[in-house]
């Protein structure tokens, strides 16, 4: 086998050396009893020419769209060709978590700018190397400030959020019978502020509002910001749409305490949901309260600048049960790729390009509006995704864009009450004028057929 | 070959006008803004603005003070840094596979419920257990989800149970993970063999009196959840009374989690379902050498006995079997099954890092079930190839038969006051990567060596001849290993200053 | 433009630094008359992203196909995986020629192994870091000989050898008038002992012959040089697919005294024909007199070793107008690709995948004679090409088979006399039997058609 | 980080048995062995046999021990070491490129067809000359088939001309094409400007005198085939007087050949066309930055007048328009036009390194126009900051104004025996690829610096910064100079012996 540096000549002189006969001879703290006396019901090893082959007709299985205005927590954005080329380097991706600071100092530091990064886009003053992905950033985020909250023992979930964060967010609490999370409604598309008043109480530990929301909708976290203090809850903004940070001000910078969400929209493909990037960024002085791995500068023993994993106290390797969470493994690659990316857009890429698809999903609105068979279900300012509600035959209208190669927006029906027969669209930096005219004209052509 | 001795912070090289990023003509009109005042995006404080030659030799130089497997050992125990191939992150990006959508209908993305399904099957096989989820994006994800899986279980059965025992030896995510899911965490004593002890053992020093698994059940016995164990364990020792610690759980209504971070030692050996594990995780990112990454994205399947498969992560892959005709080949379709009323709900926001599951399924298509048996066979070879190489040269506190990984201690240098600090900083002088350190706790001083199959003898020798030079040193100039590193661009680092006065993001000064 | 460091800023402190008002005025050494008084009239910049969407526009204009069976100089092999993955490091590709041997031992070292398997291949002793391509590897192996067999201005050339590289040769040798070119005729498929031993003389300076030659078919070296030999003259083997070298005898050990050609299989594609690699080995005798880069061995101040340029007394920068050619830049990370995929088959992987060409290529030549319409031409021994004549439609056929994805063989009607209707088919270790038989049914459909 | 020392020879590292690539299964029947007995090829003598993974650790760690473009400046002169944006990468390596194979019918390439077109217009419209061709493999081929293009088209007058002329600054590879091409070479005298001298020159040591352009062509004047001109010259400086050169030439019936390597002075600020050049080279690898690959390949494409059109290499590509209808898009097809009876046939077997002119055309169509010319200035501005900051710390030989490279020499280092084969060594110790040195020749002791426009102000700060420390340590301490390098892994090596008696490759023994 080619990953194997095996010759029987090699294998003789190591067994010889060892003073065994054979590689079973090892196994002696395998009780005979408990070892498996067949080989595995496997196939046998592949040349890379068969794998790859293999591997290439299941990828084909998947059919691929040449225009996808489909997001919902998963976004298309375009990725300078370098970032796939830096992460590719081995001394990158072949790494282990910089345990050893004196040889790892690339991760390191790496890690010290991207948290630098992900502060100054959220207006918060500490964060860490990375969570799981938004979902789980959520989890670890309630968690965290019932911590700081000491007794009080309810959250509050706002409806906007994206209906499977809030799944994963029930699956996280449900071992915590002492805790309990309570749903905000929607009004026009963005939390109730009636509802929320109506449900804090100083039980309340914190609220988590979309920012932009599923619907893609801009929450004005100042006014609810101001309710959550009132009842001295805590204002926690979640981004799924971490592009929106290019075009709407830092959620630390009008309420919000604590920020997290998913950051995969940095030099991140789709790739069916994972590997994602979580992202988690708090106050100062909640710091010893954020869960996973931080990194901060010192000196060495020549007074010179450098990088270590720090406020270790706070984790499993060291605190053990009582670790602000159990996360080890993180997200690394991807916050390198979320860290160059963002170096390379700078502000004036990163603006330009949020202003680009807050551009692109307006005229992509517009032009919707624009047929007979689409109507606005609310009118809050959105940032690239927008709910419309679909007069005609959902199933045929879509399976004729797919014919089209067109990936269209998703279907709301089964995932958010109230906004049955609805389709939330994405636009991006990737969609050119002529998909979105490509996309009116076969809608058209549909609606032509069918009324 | 990078001579340079600082590469400064990018926001240090920003120059405002700089631009790393042109933007396309916009094609549209320009977007209304729609935003409320307030909330408006102005400025930023740190993104910086570098042309693109600069942030690509930000980001080379960097990466020139790491080390890589590429460049050889790696012998990090219990990390399992093995070869990472090419093809693997080939395959990955395939466009089929990278630009899949984990929102789109069931029936546009057959492949990866194919990929996702076909891994399963592979990893029910090698685990020799009757279920598998793919969702957690680590192995404590993975820990988390099991025990979750338990409480689910006793929950369901009207069982209250609040204790979670957990083995001295285990790795942190054990007891922090019993913990997050609402668990109250009691440590088992350890056997001077290094297994989990049924007898109560005393500590020869402070005299204190640690309980086993025996006494603990006696005491604790309803109210037990279950165990974590750890196997091999974190010493590279294989639990040889795993079946009497499996029934004796069983035994007082509890089940038996087991971390599958050292699998590796076992592909095509022995089967946790055979030994009766009620429920593992494997680390992909470990035995099935997805890379690490520099810290993740990783991925911890949780496999399960039919007990516990009802509370499984939604949804779970469903396949439906076509007969095309008579002696056709049959045709597969699949879909997702969300209608799973007993289900724990879901680990991850979406199938969790699928990305690592297309370079887990490419590993095992490679190897196959004979390479992986061979890999594993190697593994062990090499483990003890260097246990044999460096015995007497370093201290090995437990001789119980080595698996995968060998833990020496600093026992015999630290009559010269080098300790295994400095032995593991001066491996960074001699080009190789430090083994793991301090770690697993219950020997103290740990160097926890796990080369895996990877290393030809060539690097092994290399590897040897490198510690045998250390120990040397550590007789006849301690004093050169205090200092250790000192061909690396840094010395050591200052870590309680940092954790003393952290100083965590740059800011305008 | 993101690949220049500009900014008003920085321009202006360097300007200043200088000590001029703008970059215009330090063009003074350019006369005014002399300017170009205008913008050129070119596009202007473009993003990454349009410039990818016309990129991709442009290459969708070829056509692709799933199955080739073309060779004739450019041959489709399996490449690993870690090839474009190593040679995509900076710290290969975007290097220099390694003028400055304490900076650039990982180029000179990868030179001195690549040297060494080259003459491992050929059975030669000297060879250098790489020609061109096989075309001008062949000038420079007909002008080396030359200048080793002094008096003499003969070449005697093949017809065997690719009708191409004949072209380059003849191209090569117009500009010296002393010099001269005679071809050598076939007889079934192989160069002509007849002719030949007719054609040489004591002005002969060698004859290169093709092993394999154009058609695929093994040359007896061994016969031709013990000719060529007999009269004083050289013999030149010139391979255009170097994957025969895991087939055949290296041509150093059965009488060539150089060897030349393209060794674009071992890791390359077959890009429209470039970059490819060139190749010659010589004898230890005549290295003084090899053209290009030599990479040798020697110690540093400390005695350690190390790898260096040498025996540069040959070359441009030193010799001029003496020099033994005027190559400059070479191939040089097409060598690093020809090296490390060498390294990575071994000896059991390349006589392997060498084997395996053999048997498809038999295969399908059986197969096709098999069909009515196709004909043997000779039959000499082959490696992975050989020609069958087509006594049906061939334009309707070719058609036919494009329209199933596949690509043919050449058609050689217009590239070899005595070859009217002949198509040159090659099969490798990436044919399939199904794509073989694939391409059968498809033949047998057109011949049932037209017959 | 690599801190190893010394990677052994992979031939070393060989053990018969190990496999680095797995064979698929054939699924045909094995071949027959239809070869002679003598041509079997039977074993090998050097070819190793390794795992994947040691040969991938093999080149990693050579690779290490190299200095490329994203670690920083590469200021080797007339190099133009500028960046390799990753993108064109990616765009040669589209399968629609990558794939295409060079006999395939016209019809099936028409995206390559007009990838070639589109990019010989570009050239045309930089060069401001009538006809391109892309054939050649790089400068030194461009320049044979220019010179060739002079022969044929003097041979086609029915002129016999014998001789080259070739300024005493010139590149080596400049003599040794028209040697190459059948032309006798005469040098032409430089002016204390740095140009090329009408006058002859009497040298002031030796008292030679050299015969400048006006009494060599009085001598030579029905002999002279063209002259070879490099420009900007190979001091960085333009020829300022080079329209009355091309005046003088042509006055005697020859032409022009201009050494378009350092064409990344005068894109967009002035054409070789419009100073009367008739013939040229451009190195795509320098000016259009395709990357050097530690040798090649390059790319050297031949841009010439109407007259010399018919004589290009064949075949020729065509472009057919058709018009649609009214209004409509014209549409393009393309075809390769082989009927070119004056030709001097072909350069190249194919159509020259394709890969490259995907990497150079994608490099002119992200830069435009406009991005072409800032390139140009960014360039020249660049090589002149470095001039400024360095004036007086360095010995500048020919105070001419600098375009994109300035030429410095050691005279002031001299006087401590300080050269500057030992200032370049040191650069190394400093992080930085040293410059080209000792060239020009008509430079003792040049130091040639090339910027390029890559390289940011804080860059060149940090080189200037080196070059300044290393002036101070020439004073202060020169043998740490003659020990230079001392940081790198291997100190100096001797060349001497490894000409006296060459080791060209490894041997078993
Ligand atoms: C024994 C053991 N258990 C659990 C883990 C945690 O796995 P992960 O880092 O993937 O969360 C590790 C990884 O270090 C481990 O070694
Ligand atoms: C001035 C000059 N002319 C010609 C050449 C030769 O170009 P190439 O190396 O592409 O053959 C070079 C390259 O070093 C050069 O600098």
């Amino acid at each position: 086998m080619r990953y194997l540096p095996t010759a029987d000549a090699e294998d003789r002189a190591l067994l010889e050396a060892i003073g065994v006969r054979s590689a079973e001879d090892l196994l002696s703290g395998v009780p005979d009893r408990l070892r498996l006396k067949r080989p595995l019901d496997l196939p046998p090893t592949a040349s890379e020419l068969e794998v790859l082959r293999a591997m290439e007709r299941m990828s084909a299985l998947n059919k691929r769209f040449r225009t996808r205005f489909l997001g919902a927590g998963a976004y298309a954005h375009f990725c300078p060709s370098a970032v796939d080329a830096q992460i590719s380097r081995q001394e990158w991706f072949t790494a282990y978590t910089p345990y050893q600071p004196e040889i790892s100092q690339g991760t390191l530091q790496h890690i010290f700018e991207y948290q630098t990064l992900v502060c100054d886009l959220t207006g918060l003053e500490v964060t860490n190397a990375s969570l799981y992905d938004g979902g789980t950033a959520c989890v670890e985020a309630a968690l965290m400030a019932v911590r700081v909250q000491r007794k009080r023992t309810k959250v509050l979930v706002s409806e906007g959020l994206h209906p499977l964060y809030r799944e994963v967010l029930r699956s996280g609490f449900a071992s915590h019978e002492e805790l309990s999370l309570v749903d905000v409604k929607l009004a026009d598309g963005v939390t109730d502020p009636v509802d929320l008043a109506a449900k804090l109480d100083d039980t309340v530990a914190a609220v988590l509002v979309g920012y932009p929301n599923f619907l893609g909708h801009v929450e004005d976290l100042k006014a609810l910001s101001d309710l959550a203090h009132g009842k001295g809850a805590l204002l926690i903004s979640v981004t799924q749409e971490a592009m929106a940070f290019g075009w709407l001000e830092a959620p630390g910078k009008v309420g919000a305490d604590m920020a997290c969400g998913e950051a995969m929209s940095f030099g991140t493909m789709t790739s069916f949901g994972g590997p994602f990037l979580g992202f988690l960024a708090v106050k100062d002085a909640h710091k010893r309260e954020i869960p996973g791995r931080v990194v901060g500068q010192t000196t060495d023993l020549e007074g010179r600048t450098g990088y270590v994993l720090t406020l270790t106290a706070r984790e499993q390797h060291i605190k053990r049960d009582r670790a602000t969470s159990n996360i080890c493994s993180n997200q690394g690659l991807i916050a390198l790729r979320a860290n160059m990316w963002l170096q390379l857009a700078g502000p004036e890429g990163f603006k330009g390009l949020a202003a680009q698809n807050a551009a692109k999903a307006q005229y992509l609105r517009a032009r919707l509006l624009e047929l007979p068979d689409w109507e606005a279900v609310d009118d809050a300012p959105f940032f690239n995704e927008f709910p419309l509600r679909f007069t005609g035959d959902m199933k045929a209208m879509r399976a004729a864009l797919m014919d089209e190669g067109i990936l269209p927006g998703l279907d709301l029906t089964p995932h958010l009450p109230g906004y049955k027969n609805c389709v939330l669209w994405c636009a991006t930096e990737l969609n050119t004028r002529h998909q979105i005219e490509h996309l009116i004209e076969v809608l058209a052509r549909v609606a032509s057929v069918v009324g | 070959m990078n001579l340079r001795k600082r590469e400064p912070l990018i926001f240090e090289r920003s120059v405002p006008g700089k631009v790393g990023l042109d933007l396309p003509v916009l094609d549209v009109p320009p977007a209304a803004d729609t935003r409320p005042d307030h909330l408006r995006r102005e400025s930023f404080d740190a993104l910086p603005s570098c042309s693109e030659p600069e942030v690509i030799r930000h980001f080379t130089r960097l990466s020139q003070w790491n080390y890589g497997m590429d460049q050889g050992m790696y012998p990090l125990g219990s990390c399992t840094m093995k070869h990472n191939p090419r093809l693997n992150e080939r395959v990955a990006s395939l466009p089929g596979f990278a630009d899949s959508h984990p929102m789109a209908d069931e029936g546009l993305v057959q492949g990866n419920l194919a990929l996702i399904f076909t891994l399963q099957e592979w990893l029910k096989e090698i685990t020799g257990l009757a279920a598998v989820t793919l969702q957690p994006s680590a192995g404590a994800a993975g820990e988390l989800t099991g025990v979750q899986l338990i409480r689910a279980y006793h929950v369901a059965n009207g069982r209250k149970r609040k204790v979670i025992l957990i083995p001295d030896s285990a790795h942190g995510t054990n007891p922090a993970t019993a913990a997050m899911a609402g668990y109250e965490v009691l440590d088992v004593a350890s056997a001077a063999d290094g297994t989990v002890s049924f007898e109560d053992v005393t500590d020869p020093v402070s005299g204190k009196v640690k309980q086993g698994l025996t006494s603990l059940l006696a005491e604790h016995h309803d109210e037990v959840a279950g165990l974590m164990v750890t196997n091999p364990n974190t010493l590279g020792i294989f639990e040889h009374r795993i079946d009497a610690i499996c029934k004796a759980i069983h035994d007082v209504g509890g089940l038996v989690y087991m971390d599958g971070a050292n699998m590796n030692a076992l592909v095509g050996v022995a089967r946790p379902g055979d030994f009766g594990v009620d429920v593992m995780h494997m680390n992909l990112h470990k035995t099935m050498s997805t890379p690490h990454g520099g810290g993740g994205p990783g991925a911890g399947p949780v496999a399960c006995t039919k007990a516990l498969e009802p509370f499984l992560p939604r949804p779970v892959v469903v396949r439906d079997t076509v007969k095309v005709g008579e002696g056709e080949v049959p045709q597969h379709t699949y879909r997702w099954d969300w209608d799973r009323p007993k289900s724990i709900g879901k680990v991850h926001t979406f199938f969790g890092n699928f990305g690592m599951l297309v370079r887990a399924m490419t590993y095992c298509l490679s190897h196959g079930g004979d390479g992986l048996r061979d890999a594993t066979l190697r593994a062990i070879v090499n483990a003890n190839y260097i246990r044999r190489q460096l015995l007497g040269v370093y201290n090995l506190p437990i001789e119980s038969p080595t698996m995968h990984e060998v833990v020496f201690n600093d026992a015999i240098q630290a009559r010269n006051d080098v300790h295994t600090l400095d032995i593991a900083k001066r491996l960074i002088d001699y080009g190789f990567h430090p083994p793991t350190i301090y770690f697993p706790m219950v020997v103290s001083g740990a160097l926890m060596i796990e080369p895996t199959e990877s290393e030809s003898r060539e690097e092994l020798d290399a590897f040897v001849d490198a510690m045998k030079a250390i120990a040397k040193e550590a007789e006849e100039n301690p004093d050169l290993l205090h200092q250790a590193p000192v061909t690396a661009p840094l010395r050591r680092l200052d870590e309680t200053t940092a954790a003393r006065k952290p100083v965590l993001r740059w800011t305008k000064g």
